[in-house]
């Protein structure tokens, strides 16, 4: 542990070093490869927009340095195929809205003539971002939207790193699955709880329908305002429902009064399932304290899985120098850093910043999974451009920490099951 | 199976009991608009935002190691003088001129204090570290939370504190004539500008009561008055703008109907029964609940 | 108990036991009064006797608590203030109520538009009802930056822009210099040679005394006096209504605090 | 009257060369936007501006048009059948909520323009066949028929003859009866029923009109961003960023709506274009207080201190009729 | 015959020099000047819209004069906030009464005392109101809006004796008040004047007005046309057809 940590710091230092100083080996006249990146950097999504943009431009400055990781076309100095041609990012503000991540899209198209988008964030930007990509016949690759249906349209140049909530619905089922077979533990009423905002209805249809596909009773479908003050009516319906597990897609807020609600009208379930979002967030856990002991939550990412790729306290030191108040890696921004990766690694083999050229070695996409940050098998797109590599993992809140216990395999912590019962 | 009529019972008495909270929550954050708006006649629509504020303050006097209950006043004092800068500078000027000027100029305030939050305290969700009263009050079957009770309660004093305020002191006296008959209250040799920063300055501290209060349950963040002020500005029509009495029966109807037509109805449209009512009633009384005229 | 019904004569608007309350406060406790067809009738009274409120409870502006308004046999009272105006009632304020931000021809024409739906129609009309009123030299003014005079001229011809069959004025004198009164007068005879049928609310006997077929003399909300104008000044309830008794000093000693 | 048709025929002029002309999708995206806000504006100042009925809900309305076109895409039915069927779903709607709330005064009759609007978007969110919360993404197809294009001219070319319909349709407004009766009733409603103006149904008629223009405007939104759901069409943000436009341009003016829709554009995309990629809400800042600083000093709006102004200059004296903006 | 204040007079409590005023596009007073004696009662008479509302709502600030200057007690109060000139001792009781209408009689009297908080003082003005009023003691708590017309002005007079002004301004105290009250009012402004307050009274009831005050004002399209002792003045012709036209009969 020591010497991991001690080799770590070295690597960072040098790291640092790389990409702050002038990079010796770098072809002078080195062509510039333009890749538009479409985030939410003004409205309500600003802050994680801004994160976003700190992990790509980390990505980007990484494969135009010299210094190696274990990771994808990182410290080649620029793209090898490509005269070691440099990576730049150019950002465009969707502003979390779709028709302004349309605007954005095109003005990275037309006038910064990006070879390839990568963004948004939001499915509902992304949705309309990627079409514009795919009107002008210029690759997009997504590594952090969500909804299902975007891989479902049949675009021919979209490509999404990221698993959805579709597979994030299936981790759930796949793991109590496995543990009815390791532990025999019973569950047959799942609560779906969500807010009626895209984030919530997405999660919760998968859910609903992974429970139809796994033979699980839905007992009830909770779907609230996501500004709501108090959840009242919420928390008693999933009470007289009597649930044995509840999924739950919440923000910061309303994942504290629910979590207060449950405690006080004494629901009892056998786990919590959580999509992260306001359940993984520092205040929430600050906040509420002991009482979530226990909850479970899918992730994309975590600091604290067995990971098989010894970049990643390295990406996550370079990470935090860089972000706004020493922010960790966390599944957004590590999945954007691989997505920039991804994109570099594919123009790249093509050797061409020919839109056609690059769908083509998109398509051949072919990473490791131990060559990612990510808990993922490989980056691999199916025929839709979805990667069929991605999988999500398990985390378990356990002494005020989230820790990895599924798939078994990165678990770092046994399963504690059922949660434990409300402390008055 | 003689158990379920009992359960239903129960639940529906815990569903009253959370709608009544709920309801002495939004008057909480009600009370202080009204009376603004019953003095001059001005929809603050930036009143979420000075909830913010409020909320803020009381979570950096938290992280010196004062709590929420010891900060209220502080925070009161804080932001009544907030209020009485922003009348003096500001919505004075909006009075002078079209009706629409202090609406588009109080939500030019709401954007710029959503903005300068943004920057200053960034977009994260922040509690106040250990808040007190966290358990539970358990009367008989019903659970409530102690930390909503506090913030009931700390409703119900404000209401009735604001109330025995605008009633019975020479100043409530003042804001109540200037609110009737500025002109008459002029006569009464009372300084209408004066009367005005006050009474903006006042609703400013009672919200900043309320964002003390509710930083016992809530985080707070930039956009965290706005869900708020939604709520509160329906309460306050509903109960006629400018009565207090109105504002605190409003708020527990809204409660109520929010919490009972969420759980009979459906949680995504617990918001109906409030809006139908609201509609129902100014159809019926356009003056709202408890107004005048 | 309605006589005027049943005689059948000519009685353009009818007013019976016309009562108004606003909370405890009876603006109006029975007020009674007709307006023959073609006439001239004074309604006059000191203030606060109920005038201008029995003026809103005819128009249709303000809903009276009892009483009927037959408006050419019609029942009109409780209708809707716009539909009375439809029926050919037109009315003006006491306090001058123009319409901010349009000129004088705006205003007018606005009116007109009433009985002329085509907006050209309804400009060549109220032009002329501009000049049959005098304003047709300030048409392009703001009805807010008139002098008093003008802005009661602007409410006459904005209410017969209507075409009303009768006309509502609600002290159109008041105010007004002499030689404004005068031409007001002359006003006031146009239009009823016009075979406009008026029913005025006047505070100063004098400008009606001349030109009035007959006056109403409300006080405390009640009539008190139906007749010509030359005994309504001779009335004894009229004059202790209207000028108060003379106070005697007797009288003050008695009440001296 | 005269000057009014002209700048609008240099305005359509100078766009249709430009959306012949320019290639630039980010100045024709510009362009777009402008247009787009400026016929919403301008449809909420039938309601708000001349009528004087301040509406916090009028993106209802947009979204019945934005809706009405992804439904029809998404059946297969022709998205210009959507003009029609979204302008008439957003007129009925605002006959029937207008009817009883058109009669509220103040901010009776806004807070009732919030709980309508919510109520819609409550009734969107449960409703399987409007898409719910996920909203609707439209194919992409090429051509008038489908009313899609690859270049962002024939959007502008659209937007520029909505544009053009909607002001020629406040010009003949504001020489109308309607626009007569609008104007009097929103100065003095008790003397406009004086004069025989029944306030419920010409303001119901001024409100239909006006749910249809917005209507029109989601249909060509749709089209262009395609794609629809709750946020973006029909929530509490874009009607107030609809009245927004409204009143800083200067409510009850021919060109107000326009010239908000001017600012707005500029403000709030070229701020947030320039200075938000901080994620600190500077943007939000410098927007907010340049609306604080027009509400404070320049109250009329825009286009309304220029008309105040041109009157003083005249002295409020003898002003032809059509010399003004509001005239 | 033009109402000129006496120059070289010792000062009075009140004094008007060639005061203009004008508002909404109307001249309401013109080279208006007017004196008004420590203990007496002013009366202005004149027809509706002659300037006599306008005259005391200079003196008390609520409309601002054009030119001339208005002197209480010697100072300069031409260009003072309304609610100051109230400081200094003038009250003004306006046309229509103006009670504050969902206030109880109690507040609105307490509300007249706004500018004076000294109970002692309080409590003794309270009960010579209520020696003036009796009605007023029984309605002490009862909403304002539920008083008739006439203990609605008995209030309203009430009301602006509160604050112990020295000018009282009454715009039309017998307004809408049943005939057989008036001649209380009267009583009762009579003995304010007695007590030392100086009276400027606006009144439709001349016989009333006359009867009452010492001097009288008439105005006509916003200038005085004629001034002198009332006693005088009952009687001139001139004054019933400036006021009534009657006379002309």
């Amino acid at each position: 542990m020591h010497v991991r940590r001690l080799g770590a710091l070295i690597v960072t230092a040098l790291v640092a070093a790389a990409v702050s100083g002038p990079a010796a080996t770098r072809a002078a006249d080195a062509p510039e490869i333009v890749i538009g990146s479409v985030l939410p950097l003004t409205g309500a999504l600003a802050q994680t927009g801004a994160g976003l943009r700190t992990a790509q431009q980390l990505a980007a400055d990484l494969v135009n340095g010299h210094v190696s990781y274990p990771l994808p076309m990182v410290g080649k100095t620029g793209l090898p195929h490509l005269g070691h041609a440099r990576i730049r990012l150019v950002f465009a503000d969707s502003q979390g809205k779709p028709d302004q991540a349309r605007a954005a899209a095109e003005q990275l198209i037309t006038q910064e003539h990006a070879v390839a988008l990568i963004g948004t964030y939001a499915s509902s930007t992304t949705a309309t971002a990627s079409q514009v990509a795919e009107r002008a016949g210029i690759p997009f690759l997504n590594p952090d939207s969500s909804a299902p249906g975007l891989t479902a349209r049949g675009l021919k140049w979209f490509f999404r790193t990221t698993p959805h909530d579709g597979t994030f619905a299936e981790n759930f089922y796949q793991f109590l699955g496995d543990l009815k077979k390791s532990k025999n533990i019973a569950v047959k009423r799942v609560a779906v709880v969500g807010e009626d905002g895209l984030f919530g209805t997405g999660a919760g249809d998968a859910e609903e329908a992974g429970a139809k596909k796994y033979g699980y009773d839905v007992a009830t479908r909770v779907s609230y305002p996501a500004t709501t003050t108090e959840v009242n009516a919420e928390v008693q319906r999933v009470k007289t429902s009597s649930p044995d597990v509840i999924f739950q897609a919440s923000y910061v807020p309303d994942a504290l009064l629910f979590m207060r609600g449950y405690k006080q009208q004494g629901v009892n379930v056998k786990a919590i399932f959580a999509q992260d979002a306001g359940f993984v967030d520092p205040n929430f856990l600050k906040a509420i304290g002991a009482d979530a002991e226990g909850v479970f939550t899918r992730e994309v990412f975590s600091m604290d899985i067995k990971y098989r790729n010894q970049a990643v306290p390295l990406i996550d030191q370079l990470f935090r120098q860089r972000s706004d108040g020493a922010k960790p890696l966390d599944g957004n921004t590590a999945r954007d850093f691989m997505g920039v990766l991804v994109l570099a690694d594919a123009i790249d083999r093509a050797g061409s910043t020919k839109p056609d050229a690059i769908r083509d070695a998109l398509m051949k996409t072919n990473i490791p999974g131990k060559l990612t940050l990510m808990p993922w098998s490989r980056i691999h797109f199916d025929a839709t451009g979805q990667n069929d590599g991605g999988a999500g993992i398990i985390e378990q809140l356990q002494d005020g920490k989230y820790e990895t216990v599924w798939p078994f395999d990165v678990a770092v912590r046994p399963v504690v099951w059922p949660m434990p019962a409300w402390k008055h | 199976m003689a158990d379920a009529g009992v359960e239903a019972l129960t639940t529906f008495e815990q569903l009253l009991a959370g709608g009544l909270l709920a309801g002495l929550v939004f008057a909480l954050v009600a009370v202080g608009l009204t009376l603004v708006y019953g003095v001059m006649d001005v929809v603050n629509f930036a009143h979420g935002e000075f909830l913010m504020l409020a909320m803020y303050a009381t979570l950096g006097l938290a992280l010196v190691g004062i709590g929420p209950l010891v900060g209220l006043p502080l925070v009161a004092i804080a932001l009544f003088l907030f209020g009485v800068v922003i009348y003096r500078v500001f919505i004075r000027r909006l009075l002078a001129g079209p009706p629409e000027a202090t609406v588009f100029g109080t939500f030019g305030l709401l954007v710029l204090l959503q903005g300068l939050a943004q920057s200053l305290f960034t977009g994260d969700f922040q509690s106040v570290p250990h808040p007190p009263f966290q358990g539970t009050l358990r009367l008989g079957a019903v659970a409530l939370s102690q930390a909503t009770l506090v913030e009931g309660i700390g409703a119900l004093v404000l209401t009735g504190a604001l109330f025995a305020f605008v009633e019975y002191t020479e100043t409530g006296r003042a804001m109540r004539a200037v609110a009737e008959d500025r002109v008459a209250a002029t006569l009464m040799g009372i300084d209408v500008q004066r009367v005005n920063a006050l009474a903006f300055g006042i609703g400013a501290a009672c919200v900043g009561a309320a964002g003390a209060l509710l930083m016992l349950s809530f985080p707070v963040f930039p956009t965290a008055g706005a869900s708020f002020a939604l709520t509160a500005f329906v309460v306050v029509a509903l109960g006629g703008f400018g009565s207090i009495q109105g504002a605190l029966v409003a708020a527990l109807l809204v409660g109520m109907l929010e919490v009972l037509g969420g759980y009979y109805l459906a949680p995504e449209l617990k918001m109906v029964p409030v809006y139908v009512a609201y509609l129902a009633i100014v159809l019926l009384r356009p003056q709202g609940l408890l107004g005048r005229r | 108990m309605n006589a005027a019904t049943s005689s059948g004569t000519a009685a353009l608007l009818e007013v019976r036991g016309l009562s108004k309350r606003f909370g405890s406060l009876r603006a109006l406790d029975g007020v009674d009064l007709d307006v023959a067809e073609g006439s001239l009738t004074g309604l006059i009274g000191p203030n606060g006797a109920g005038k201008s409120t029995a003026f809103s409870c005819i128009a249709g502006a303000d809903k009276p608590t009892a009483g009927s308004v037959r408006f050419r046999g019609r029942e009109i009272a409780g209708l809707a203030y716009h539909r009375v105006a439809a029926l050919g009632i037109g009315r003006t304020y006491q306090i001058v109520q123009t319409f901010a931000d349009m000129t004088v021809l705006e205003a007018v024409t606005t009116a007109a538009l009433l009985r002329h739906p085509h907006l050209r129609d309804a400009v060549a009309y109220a032009q002329d009802v501009l000049a049959f009123a005098g304003l047709a030299d300030k048409r392009y003014r703001l009805g807010r930056a008139l002098t008093i005079a003008d802005k009661k001229r602007l409410e006459v011809a904005r209410a017969l822009a209507t075409d009303p069959s009768l006309l509502l004025l609600d002290e159109v004198m008041a105010g007004l210099t002499p030689s404004e009164c005068h031409d007001a007068v002359g006003l006031l005879r146009r239009i009823i040679a016009r075979g406009i049928t008026v029913l005025m609310v006047e505070h100063v006997m004098e400008v009606l005394m001349p030109i009035a077929d007959h006056i109403v003399v409300i006080a405390a909300g009640k009539t008190i006096f139906t007749g010509a104008a030359s005994e309504a000044v001779r009335d004894p309830r009229v004059i202790e209504a209207y000028l108060g008794s003379p106070l005697e000093h007797r009288e003050i000693a008695e009440h001296k605090p | 009257m005269r000057w009014h048709l002209l700048a609008l025929g240099a305005i359509v002029v100078l766009g249709a060369a430009a959306a012949f002309g320019l290639r630039d999708a980010v100045t024709l995206d510009l362009f777009f936007t402008l247009l787009l806000y400026a016929v919403l504006g301008q449809s909420w100042n039938w309601i708000s501006g001349y009528a004087g009925n301040i509406s916090f809900g009028h993106a209802i309305f947009f979204g019945c048009g934005a809706y009405a076109s992804a439904l029809c895409v998404t059946h297969g039915l022709s998205p210009w059948l959507a003009i029609p069927a979204g302008a008439l779903v957003a007129a009925l709607l605002a006959l029937v909520t207008g009817f009883p709330t058109l009669a509220l005064r103040g901010h009776y009759f806004s807070i009732a323009t919030i709980a309508v609007a919510a109520l819609v978007d409550a009734f969107v969110r449960t409703q399987p066949w409007l898409g719910r919360a996920n909203g609707f993404e439209l194919p992409i197809q090429s051509g008038w028929a489908a009313l899609q294009f690859p270049d962002k001219g024939p959007y502008v070319l659209l937007a520029l003859a909505l544009f053009a319909i909607v002001q020629l349709a406040t010009i003949a407004l504001e020489r109308s009866r309607l626009g007569y009766y609008l104007r009097a009733l929103r100065a003095n409603h008790a003397a406009a029923a004086s004069v025989g103006i029944d306030e419920r149904r010409w303001k119901l008629i001024a409100f239909a009109w006006s749910a249809t223009m917005a209507a029109a405007a989601g249909v060509l939104y749709a089209q262009y961003t395609l794609f629809v759901d709750p946020p973006s069409t029909i929530a509490l943000a874009i009607s107030i960023d609809i009245a927004l436009i409204g009143v800083v341009g200067g409510i009850g003016t021919l060109w107000g709506p326009a010239a908000g829709a001017l600012v707005y554009v500029v403000l709030a995309k070229g701020v947030a274009l320039r200075i938000g990629g901080t994620g600190k809400g500077y943007d939000l800042v410098i927007y907010g207080a340049i609306i604080c600083l027009i509400a404070a000093w320049k109250p009329h709006g825009i286009v309304g201190t220029v008309v105040d102004a041109l009157r003083r200059r005249r002295g409020a004296a003898d002003i032809p009729p059509g010399a003004t903006g509001t005239a | 015959m033009s109402a000129v204040a006496a120059r070289g007079a010792p000062p009075a409590l009140l004094e008007i020099d060639a005061l203009s005023v004008a508002y909404d596009g109307m001249r309401a007073l013109q080279d208006v000047s007017l004196r008004a004696e420590a203990g007496t009662i002013v009366a202005l008479i004149g027809a509706n819209g002659a300037g006599k509302t306008s005259l005391l709502r200079a003196i008390s600030g609520l409309v601002r004069a054009q030119a001339g200057t208005i002197r209480f007690d010697g100072d300069d109060i031409t260009r003072m906030p309304a609610h100051r000139i109230v400081k200094r001792g003038i009250a003004h009781v306006p046309e229509g009464r103006r009670v504050f209408a969902s206030a109880t009689v109690s507040d609105n009297l307490l509300l007249g005392a706004y500018v004076d908080r000294d109970s002692a003082h309080r409590t003794a003005r309270l009960e010579s109101a209520f020696a003036a009023f009796p009605i007023l003691r029984e309605r002490l708590e009862q909403r304002a809006s539920t008083l008739s017309g006439g203990e609605q002005q008995m209030l309203a007079i009430a009301r602006g004796t509160m604050s112990g002004p020295r000018l009282l301004m009454l715009d039309e105290p017998s307004l809408g008040i049943a005939p057989l009250l008036i001649p209380q009012i009267y009583a009762c402004i009579r003995g304010i004047a007695a007590g030392g307050t100086t009276v400027l009274l606006v009144e439709q009831n001349v016989h009333a007005a006359l009867g009452a005050a010492d001097t009288a004002y008439v105005l006509q399209t916003g200038r005085v046309v004629l001034h002198g002792a009332a006693r005088d003045l009952i009687g001139d012709p001139l004054v019933q057809e400036a006021f009534l036209g009657i006379s002309a009969v």
